[in-house]
């Protein structure tokens, strides 16, 4: 086997993971923050990235541009809680998850309705090109774009697992995931934290969004990309911030590896079910994922 | 005064243990019966029969499916689009590699492989729990994509990927009229649904419960988890793949396996919740809220703002009015809409003094 | 009753869940400021519905209450939240303990002081307070809240409690699946805190002869009303109490016929 | 409490208006012998709603054109109905049977706008008579029209278009005999509608001795790095981009990692959009597609669209899109089906349509150099010329570049390879007459198939 190859083909598969990782980034501060499952953050990256678009394509410059779409990011994840979510605190969790799938289709139409369901091309200035001092070294071909998002993931989550683990509002937030009755009882106040954690997920779903945007067009298959995050959320654990990276680099690169030295053998397209039965395998031996909190069962 | 159980006396074990103990819930369903097999035919116009309640009885029968192993028995799980394919194929193949098979001995057997698919990707699930379970049932999910869709063999080495179903012929009656078609699919939701009321009602029912409620404490009184839940995702994916069969055969009339894709295991698991976790009736409430409200959402909008020149803002807007819609009820009755029936009941039985 | 202004009064309340279901039919008490009040009952009598009612926690529960008014320090409830009312000094520690399995035991305890304005020096001299109470906690900061014992996570529950130094802890069941040993102890500290820290408890309690030992007054609950209250020494003085709820019913069983009559005489003072 | 009733009083008139809307709108004011009803699917939301907002755009915006400067066809007017579909199968079977009995004589004709839906409704179109009309996609081997009467696969299909891109290689090349040793990769969805290319590359490799690779994109297809990876390995001469949506546009971003000229590959026309060229930004720039109508505003119809249509504010796009690729493929559909409601007003008289009289119109149907002419619509359209035999009518695809900007029409009409693609389609189709137990018609070769 050509050595260069494999690694080319392992190192292109991390990077790609990290894309997935930014997208899986937002789904794991919800449910850090109240033990639920959003269905609804494919749709958040499609509204953030769209509105983001649509601002630039006003004229405007985008420090503004960014700066607005963040605003409306934030009046979302208030709305949200006052009008969902407070009215759902202390039920089944299955209740919220099913929440965030009728969020979904409703910000699946806002977004579209209000901007439109067409494709835009969205320029962010990062070429995707090759590194050309690594292609002249070694032979490989690793995009000038691929590293920047690695960057941009790598700095999320540093911030973001600091926020958790060391501040006062974080450590409300795991209290809450765990129980929201007594987070409610401690006086923890469940409105405010919530909405703060929405905005911080839209926050990322446009990080997510315009570097995807930038890579697909800004259209509604933005909002499928959740579906490649669902297994690095899933061998990560759902609630660790620093799983959904490490979990992003293996399944990116376990699939990569997968499809090209196994793929042809079996007709192709393993892609799309391997990332599961890697994630699957891990579960049985761990089954809260790599970097979850243990499942603490008691009778 | 309607509504009251005072005064029925049961005095036999057998009226005990009736599947509906209350005269009045008796009469309920003589009457949805009589709706179903009398009325419903004879008045409703082939495009409802066609395009409402041929697609609701077999997505109340998926749904229901899915109810069993994730209401009754509290396993997760995002495959049953893929086992409703499994289904569809298998009775595809049956149908069409043996002559002169009748066709709901096909259905079953289609079933049953359907039911060792299920079974083989429930194995997980003793280790697996909860949210992180759906991964290995999603993995089910796009294996069966991947290998139907990579092998032409299932689908009858033909070309086109996509293949016709062949006519449904039963005792050299042509199911074809949309009226029989109808009855074809109500006999099977209606046997499999009265089946599952029992089955639910009776110790392996109960086991389910129990495994669902605390699948530790379960264990310790003496129910072995990884039998029951097997059993479930036996029976749950027996149920589904017959549903796929009836969708391929009986809506669709082919077989294509992206009509088995992973929103379509999305929808059951909406109608499950929608409707209400653990209740049966509850799978049909949720399959008609989650088939038939975009439909009748688009229907409201080409009556109202004629059937020309929509702006893709108002094809939008049903699609938040569905979103919202589905939040509001989550916010009204978050327990289903079966639940919503059962505070009703619990009202009448009140009425008209409610405290 | 004591001669003080109450700190909590809860003025013929009533509780219907789901819209449907009546929980509390004209519920009245009251917590003096520095008492320790016994709520006692048998399961269901709607004691957790109360505590619930008056801290605000009901909200989360499909539970609405439609008539009478509930007064915390001499102010209407009626338009505030669960951590207001902690802000003001009132904090529930609810039955079956609730710690967060995932924090550490000073994490849980941390959680406490949300409210806390005090400062970050407050909060760890607050924290120390609270060790200084509960040693054993110390001991074990670090471990997880999942992996400690009942009693643990019932001193849990209560220190994470008083890092919002309140002045009415509401205590739900803290003897729940609990050794003997383990419930003197707990209640032990309940009456320290009570007189050292003068923190007054609302207490609501299955093991009646436990709580009337250590509370100043008591109320009996029974299918949503409160049939009888009086000083805790009545209390257990009273007959009917000693023969429904300690236990020591006088040698001969008595007739059907008389089992309930304290209810009779009740229902109408009700 | 009231917040409850209100939903179930919602839920339950909604449930009722559902179910009576169906009576209420038969009851059109206009007289229905003056007009012409057709059904409409379209998908403005979801991932491919370009497509399914622009193609029957065009369509309706012919329509409106033929209504607004000539009052309809023969005095008779083009009356439609929306149905959104979407692209999920089950919608479309909703959709059709919410359709075809509308109108005067039902509907007359049935475009299904997506190929599950063309499976779908296939055999109930053929039960009620109506025919299923799939212009540029569908069942390719419905093409043989003696097996399936009511199936009408028009212009070119899938199976042609194949051909018609190797014909477009060779002459890159140099040549048929060039081809020997040349490599090919079909980057194909891995899907129905993506595989169905395969046999007939195989077919065709093995008849030039050149190398085909199949390459699947699983679905949804964002990211398709490992497959390029696989790519650069086998280093093609040219690579088949057989996708759709977004899955069109990664193959461009992906070859612009690795160096792949894009002028080397070769798009199915349903990755041949702005929509799948523009997000792809300056990676797209010499990326061909095979098309099967013009693109472009200088085409007269185009011009009277503009002028008529959008002029008097009866656009269904915005006006920016007209001239697009989907918005011309729409307009190119609107020709095609008036000109067949116009031949059938021939044979049966002028008035509303049924769709056993479209089907003998569909079936006559003949649209040569004059007649494009004629419309305004030179170059725009294909000659068609159909027959029981032949319900693909031409088979002949053209070739587009991008520039960066818009589309460029780099080729004239392309034949394909009609007897390799016709022995094909015949053979599937008599396997499909063989499972339904239909006995063919009985049809003579005619047109470009005819022995002389």
């Amino acid at each position: 086997m050509d050595v260069v190859f494999f690694f080319e083909v392992l190192i292109s598969g991390m990077l790609s993971g990290v894309m997935y990782s930014l997208v899986a980034l937002g789904f794991v501060l919800i449910y850090k923050a109240s033990g639920v499952f959003n269905f609804a953050q494919g749709a958040m990256v499609l509204l953030a990235a769209l509105t983001f678009v649509r601002f630039l394509e006003m004229g405007l410059p985008i420090w503004l541009a960014l700066s607005l779409t963040l605003l409306v990011m934030v009046v979302l994840a208030v709305l949200i809680e006052k009008l969902v979510l407070s009215h759902l605190v202390n039920q089944p969790l299955i209740i919220l998850f099913m929440a965030t799938i009728g969020l979904n289709f409703f910000l699946e139409g806002l977004a579209q309705g209000v901007w439109d369901s067409q494709v835009h091309g969205l320029d962010l200035g990062i070429e995707d090109v090759p590194l050309a001092a690594v292609e002249e070294v070694t032979g490989m071909f690793i995009s000038v774009f691929d590293v920047v998002a690695a960057v941009i993931a790598g700095s999320l989550v540093l911030v973001l697992s600091i926020v958790f683990h060391k501040t006062k509002v974080g450590r409300a937030l795991r209290a809450v995931s765990d129980d929201h009755q007594a987070a409610m009882s401690v006086g923890i106040p469940l409105d405010r934290l919530w909405a703060i954690v929405w905005a911080i997920a839209g926050v990322v779903a446009l990080v997510a969004g315009a570097l995807w945007g930038q890579r697909l067009g800004v259209q509604f298959s933005l909002s499928i990309i959740a579906l490649k995050a669902l297994p690095v959320l899933i061998l990560g654990g759902f609630n660790s911030i620093l799983g959904a990276i490490v979990a992003g680099l293996l399944i990116g690169s376990g699939e990569k590896l997968a499809e090209v030295f196994l793929g042809p053998y079996v007709g192709g397209g393993i892609e799309a079910f391997f990332p599961y039965v890697l994630a699957m395998l891990i579960l049985f031996i761990r089954p809260e994922g790599l970097f979850g909190d243990k499942i603490i069962e008691r009778v | 005064m309607i509504y009251r159980e005072a005064g029925q006396i049961k005095t036999t074990y057998r009226a005990d243990m009736a599947i509906f103990p209350i005269t009045q819930d008796r009469i309920g369903f003589m009457i949805i019966m009589a709706v179903a097999i009398v009325a419903i035919p004879t008045l409703a116009s082939t495009y409802v029969l066609e395009a409402f309640m041929i697609p609701f009885l077999i997505w109340g029968l998926a749904a229901m499916s899915l109810n069993i192993m994730l209401g009754y028995a509290g396993q997760l799980s995002l495959g049953h689009g893929g086992f409703m394919a499994v289904g569809a194929y298998a009775a595809y193949n049956f149908a069409t590699r043996i002559p002169d098979l009748n066709l709901i001995v096909c259905f079953l057997l289609a079933g049953l492989v359907t039911a060792a698919v299920g079974v083989f990707f429930g194995l997980p699930s003793l280790r697996i729990k909860g949210f992180y379970l759906a991964v290995a049932t999603l993995a089910a999910q796009f294996i069966i994509e991947f290998v139907i869709s990579s092998f032409p063999w299932f689908a009858g080495d033909n070309m086109m990927g996509a293949v016709d179903t062949p006519a449904i012929v039963l005792f050299g009656w042509q199911v074809d009229e949309t009226v029989e078609r109808y009855y074809f699919v109500l006999g099977f939701v209606v046997v499999l649904t009265l089946l599952c009321k029992n089955m639910v009602r009776s110790s392996i029912g109960r086991s389910w419960m129990a495994i669902r409620d605390m699948d530790v404490a379960a264990e310790v009184i003496g129910i072995r988890p990884l039998q029951t839940k097997l059993i479930a995702f036996g029976v749950s994916s027996f149920l589904a793949g017959i549903a796929g069969a009836l969708y391929a055969f009986v809506y669709l009339k082919a077989c294509d396996i992206t009509s088995f894709d992973l929103f379509q295991s999305f929808n059951i698991l909406f109608m499950v919740i929608l409707g209400g976790l653990g209740s049966l009736m509850g799978s049909y409430l949720g399959a008609a809220f989650v088939m038939m409200l975009p439909i009748v959402l688009n229907l409201l909008t080409t009556t109202f703002l004629g059937g020309t020149g929509h702006s893709d803002f108002i094809a939008n807007a049903e699609h938040m009015v569905y979103g919202g819609l589905i939040m509001f009820f989550l916010i009204v009755e978050p327990y289903g809409l079966a639940r919503m029936w059962t505070t009703t009941k619990e009202k009448l039985r009140l009425w008209p003094f409610p405290h | 009753m004591s001669e003080n202004k109450p700190l909590v009064a809860v003025n013929n309340i009533e509780v219907i869940y789901d819209h449907v279901i009546l929980v509390l039919r004209g519920v009245s008490l009251e917590v003096p400021e520095g008492g320790i009040v016994a709520l006692l009952g048998a399961n269901g009598a709607g004691k957790t519905t109360t505590l619930k009612a008056v801290s605000k926690l009901l909200q989360s529960e499909r539970g609405e209450v439609t008539k009478g008014q509930i007064e915390f320090k001499g102010q209407d409830t009626k338009s505030l939240v669960p951590n207001q009312m902690v802000s003001r000094g009132l904090i529930q520690v609810m039955e079956g303990r609730h710690c967060f399995e995932h924090l550490s035991i000073e994490e849980n305890l941390l959680t406490g002081a949300y409210t806390n304005k005090g400062g970050r020096q407050k909060i760890r001299d607050q924290l120390e307070l609270v060790y200084s109470y509960f040693p054993g906690l110390k001991e074990r900061r670090s471990s997880l809240a999942g992996y400690i014992s009942g009693g643990e996570q019932q001193m849990t529950a209560i220190g994470r409690a008083l890092m919002a130094t309140p002045s009415l802890i509401l205590l739900d069941e803290p003897s729940m699946g609990l050794a003997p040993q383990l419930v003197e102890e707990i209640f032990e500290i309940v009456k320290r805190l009570n007189t050292e820290e003068g923190v007054s408890f609302l207490l609501a309690e299955q093991n009646v002869t436990m709580a009337l030992r250590y509370a100043d007054y008591g109320y009996i609950l029974e299918n949503g009303r409160v049939v009888m209250d009086g000083e805790a020494a009545t209390l257990a003085d009273n007959e009917d109490v000693k023969e429904f709820y300690l236990g020591l019913g006088g040698g001969e069983r008595r007739s059907y016929r008389d089992v309930k009559h304290y209810r009779r005489r009740k229902r109408w003072l009700a | 409490m009231s917040a409850r009733k209100l939903g179930l009083a919602l839920l339950a008139a909604g449930i009722m208006a559902g179910t009576l809307s169906g009576t209420a709108l038969a009851a059109d004011k206009s007289d229905p012998n003056k007009e012409q009803f057709v059904p409409v699917l379209v998908y403005r939301t979801g991932p491919f709603a370009a497509g399914g907002t622009g193609m029957p755009g065009g369509l309706l915006d012919y329509f409106a054109l033929l209504n607004q400067r000539d009052g309809g066809i023969n005095g008779i007017k083009l009356v439609w109905e929306e149905c959104d579909t979407g692209y999920k199968t089950d919608r479309g079977v909703e959709c059709y049977e919410r359709l075809k009995a509308k109108g005067a004589k039902g509907a007359p004709f049935f475009l299904p706008m997506s190929t599950g839906v063309a499976y779908a409704v296939m055999e109930r179109a053929h039960k009620d008579k109506i025919p299923n009309v799939q212009i540029g996609y569908g069942r390719t081997d419905s093409s043989d029209g003696r097996v399936f009467k009511y199936s009408f696969p028009m212009l070119t299909n899938y199976w042609s278009q194949s051909s018609a891109k190797l014909t477009y290689i060779a002459g890159r090349m140099g040549g048929h005999d060039k081809l020997k040793g040349a490599k090919i990769v079909n980057l194909h969805l891995k899907h129905p509608y993506g595989e169905e290319t395969r046999p007939v590359w195989d077919k065709m490799a093995a008849k030039y001795g050149f190398q085909v690779t199949h390459i699947p994109v699983p679905w949804p297809g964002i990211d398709q790095k490992s497959l390029w990876l696989q790519i650069r390995k086998i280093k093609p001469d040219f690579v088949i981009n057989r996708n759709w949506g977004v899955s069109c546009t990664v193959p461009l971003r992906e070859a612009a990692r690795i160096g792949f000229p894009r002028d080397r590959i070769i798009g199915v026309w349903w990755c041949g959009a702005e929509e799948d060229a523009i997000p792809a930004g300056k990676a797209a720039v010499g990326y061909i597609t095979a098309e099967f109508v013009k693109i472009g505003q200088d085409v007269p119809v185009i011009q009277e669209i503009f002028e008529h249509v959008y002029g008097n504010m009866k656009g269904n796009l915005s006006a920016a899109r007209v001239g697009s690729v989907f918005h011309n493929r729409g307009v190119v559909w609107g020709i095609v089906m008036t000109e067949a409601i116009r031949l059938a007003h021939t044979k049966f008289g002028v008035g509303p349509m049924s769709g056993e009289q479209m089907q003998w119109a569909l079936e006559n149907l003949k649209i040569d150099a004059a007649r494009i002419d004629e419309l305004g619509a030179t170059g725009l359209v294909p000659e068609v010329s159909m027959s029981c035999f032949d319900h693909e009518g031409g088979g002949r695809v053209r070739f587009k570049q991008w520039d960066g900007k818009k589309w460029n029409m780099i080729t004239d009409w392309v034949n394909s390879d009609e007897s390799l693609v016709r022995e094909m389609i015949e053979a599937s189709a008599a396997k499909y007459a063989k499972e339904k137990g239909i006995a063919p018609r009985d049809c003579p070769p005619t047109g470009r198939f005819a022995k002389n």
